[in-house]
């Protein structure tokens, strides 16, 4: 999934990755192509995860792990990192996801639940300044139920924000007339795909009669 | 002559009042400044109103000051974290308050404050529950909601090295917040690991001049609050 | 791979379009991209609306990017300095139009530009002439204006180094508007003295992230304003 | 004058100078004290006028002259700069003026002639986001007109924001109750004061009955 995601960021791009699933996105970005990171707790230029011996507890992304700095790295305080974002200089943002509706909009911080402790990070300003935002995710719940829906139940963190889905069954544009199937993993059917989402989907993948 | 140093972090705490707004740098222990908060714990103020991105975690620096029953409420954009238990537990129990602002909006609030910008626009936080009880108006077609500037009494932060004029870098991405807070409150207080000569610092490369500090304390060695919890440690 | 170095000034600034809303940093003569204006002198893009402290001196430069009637608009906050003749002219012959901006107001509007701030409020220019049809509204019982973002098409910036990620460093009160006016163009074009490989710039001191820049050209001697002036020479 | 407005800055002050007469100050500042003098085109820090072979074009104050940078400068862009201003950091503003009134307004930018060519640069920033102004000034206009007002005629740089003015006559605060004379020049008496003032002034110097 996170290969899939990587083949689709284009030289030069300025990217951010949320935490879990889609820092796995770097490491697979095709060769001859340069992609610069964004870490929003103030890091343009994120490298390759530190060597052991290289951990520094003051050089962290937003999932608080220990990162690297690529030569050509810059170092800048919180309002200028989000001045980035909310500006719209980051292309693209690669985001996890509790649940996708079929309009667009994302719920990723909060199940809503009485007794949670609300934290929301930076997920509202991400989806609000990054013009195109990219959700990598399992296809459904650990309990099998889908996330991909045609409303949210959950608290949204931004609407009618995410153009694409990145999940283990398939690749999903959100479009003006639905959600599109683009590809599908090797072995599994369109059929399939439509069985564990919880919205219409329309074949759009090559070859396909859409 | 003006000479911002302070001998201690117990002197520089000493007049943060009861239901003082203070700004707490840092991003998780990354620019935490552990040894003022723990001054501050002995200093015994209460009824703060606490401003910082996170909780802390554990049972030292900013999560002990909250365990202790001096924050009254925190305004923050990300209240718990692997090892943080003291928040959650009191947010349930009902005794603190909550202010959860999403975190590019809790920076530029903060930045607002020290610029003297006393409202913004913005269209973060639009069609979610962070937007109830707030104005909205549409510039170009896109909706947004009007957020304050931030200002507070005292702001604790953690940099690197400081003259006596109190110019300050910082360290990585310890950074974060600490050049924003140091503008919006009306007494920063800093701990640096370093003290310079004026001058030693390049001017190019000053991230906070000194008119935005009011005073600095040498923690040569400051402590690991990830060090502190893996230890089991508390404090005091 | 990333590489923003573009052949020349003509290139660089090439596709400038009639209309288009151009930001050109400098106070005075200091941080003007003269070899930048005078390429776009050349390249013949006419009612441009020029974003820009001054209105330039002489007859090179910016004044002479007016003089040759490319420039419909200009948002300036003090458009007239020693031996600057070309604006007063054309200003007082109506043929070009002047937005006047409180220079802190100037900054802050394309600062909010860049970081995606559609408005904000404050206290400057209350109570004259220069609030005149904007908004106002009290907040803790002081009267603000509203003020709204700026952004361009482009900017047209002049710094002290560059790499090829556009990472910047200025060179002392000739950075003013450049590291703001990159962030609020669509297309910064930044000239510099001088390249250097990645890494060259510590991270620490970059004082404008290559995020915020398009096109970098290496001007590695800038003429001088005040000396052209001096020596009565015009461009072209 | 300039000396007497240097007398009054406090150790430890932060301040901006105006163009022109105010650019005067800072060498008059008593021994033993320090202030920092901020230059709202990015520079806080501002050191004596440089030797005639230091000058530099790219280190210039708002009047465009060279200046130079003491050891603990700091250089900065146009927002930080004007954040200090405008946040209220900077203590203490001297400026000049064309007119001043009884109740602190200030004008000082611009005639309002209708073939002037306005230009307001950073006065408005500075007196609306400074807490103390010092008006630093020639009692009259070259003419012989006050300068000290009822009500100014010219457009105004910003309402009841002067708090005390220095003339080559005298040293006067603007109060709640009006114009109070805190001191006269060598030589000068009240009477001589008033009348060369067009607004009510009252005596409040040492020694006097008010």
């Amino acid at each position: 999934m996170a290969r899939q995601v990587a083949r689709d960021i284009p030289d030069g791009a300025y990217v951010n990755l949320g935490i879990g699933l889609p820092e796995l996105v770097a490491q697979y970005l095709p060769e001859g192509r340069e992609a610069i990171y964004h870490v929003e707790n103030g890091l343009l230029g994120m490298g390759p995860d530190p060597a052991p011996d290289a951990v520094d507890s003051e050089l962290i992304n937003a999932g608080k792990k220990p990162v690297t700095a690529i030569p050509g790295a810059a170092y800048f305080h919180h309002a200028d990192s989000f001045a980035m974002i909310r500006g719209r200089h980051i292309d693209i943002c690669v985001l996890g996801a509790m649940q996708v509706a079929m309009n667009g909009d994302l719920a990723n911080w909060s199940t809503g639940e009485p007794d949670a402790i609300p934290a929301v990070g930076g997920a509202m300003d991400l989806v609000a300044g990054i013009r195109t935002i990219y959700v990598l995710t399992q296809h459904t719940t650990r309990d099998g139920e889908p996330k991909i829906l045609e409303r949210c139940t959950y608290p949204l963190t931004g609407r009618a924000c995410v153009d694409r889905i990145y999940t283990d069954l398939a690749v999903i544009d959100v479009t003006s007339r639905g959600l599109v199937v683009r590809q599908m993993a090797p072995g599994v059917g369109f059929e399939e795909v439509q069985r564990r989402t919880g919205a219409p989907l329309f074949p759009g993948f090559a070859g396909s009669a859409a | 002559m003006i000479d911002k140093r302070v001998a201690s972090a117990a002197e520089a705490v000493a007049d943060v009042h009861d239901g003082a707004t203070v700004m707490i740098g840092g991003f998780g222990e990354a620019g935490s400044p552990i040894e003022l908060i723990h001054a501050l714990i002995d200093q015994g103020a209460r009824g703060l109103t606490v401003v910082s991105n996170n909780t802390g975690s554990g049972d030292v620096g900013l999560a002990a000051l909250i365990k202790h029953g001096r924050v009254a409420k925190v305004i923050c954009s990300y209240p718990r974290t692997a090892n943080s238990t003291v928040f959650p537990e009191m947010y349930r129990a009902g005794r603190i308050e909550l202010e959860l602002v999403p975190q590019g909006t809790l920076a530029e609030r903060i930045r607002a404050g020290g610029a003297g910008i006393p409202a913004f626009y913005t269209a973060t936080a639009v069609g979610t529950v962070l937007e109830a009880g707030k104005e909205t108006r549409s510039f170009a077609g896109r909706t947004c909601v009007m957020e304050h500037g931030l200002t507070a009494d005292f702001s604790l932060v953690k940099a690197r090295r400081a003259d006596r004029y109190g110019n300050l870098v910082y360290n990585k991405t310890a950074r974060n917040f600490g050049p924003i807070m140091c503008t919006a409150a009306s007494v920063s207080i800093v701990q640096v690991e370093e003290m310079v000569s004026p001058g030693e610092i390049d001017p190019e490369v000053v991230v906070t001049p000194g008119v935005f500090v009011k005073r600095v304390v040498v923690v040569p060695d400051p402590a690991l609050e990830s060090q502190w919890v893996r230890e089991g440690r508390s404090y005091p």
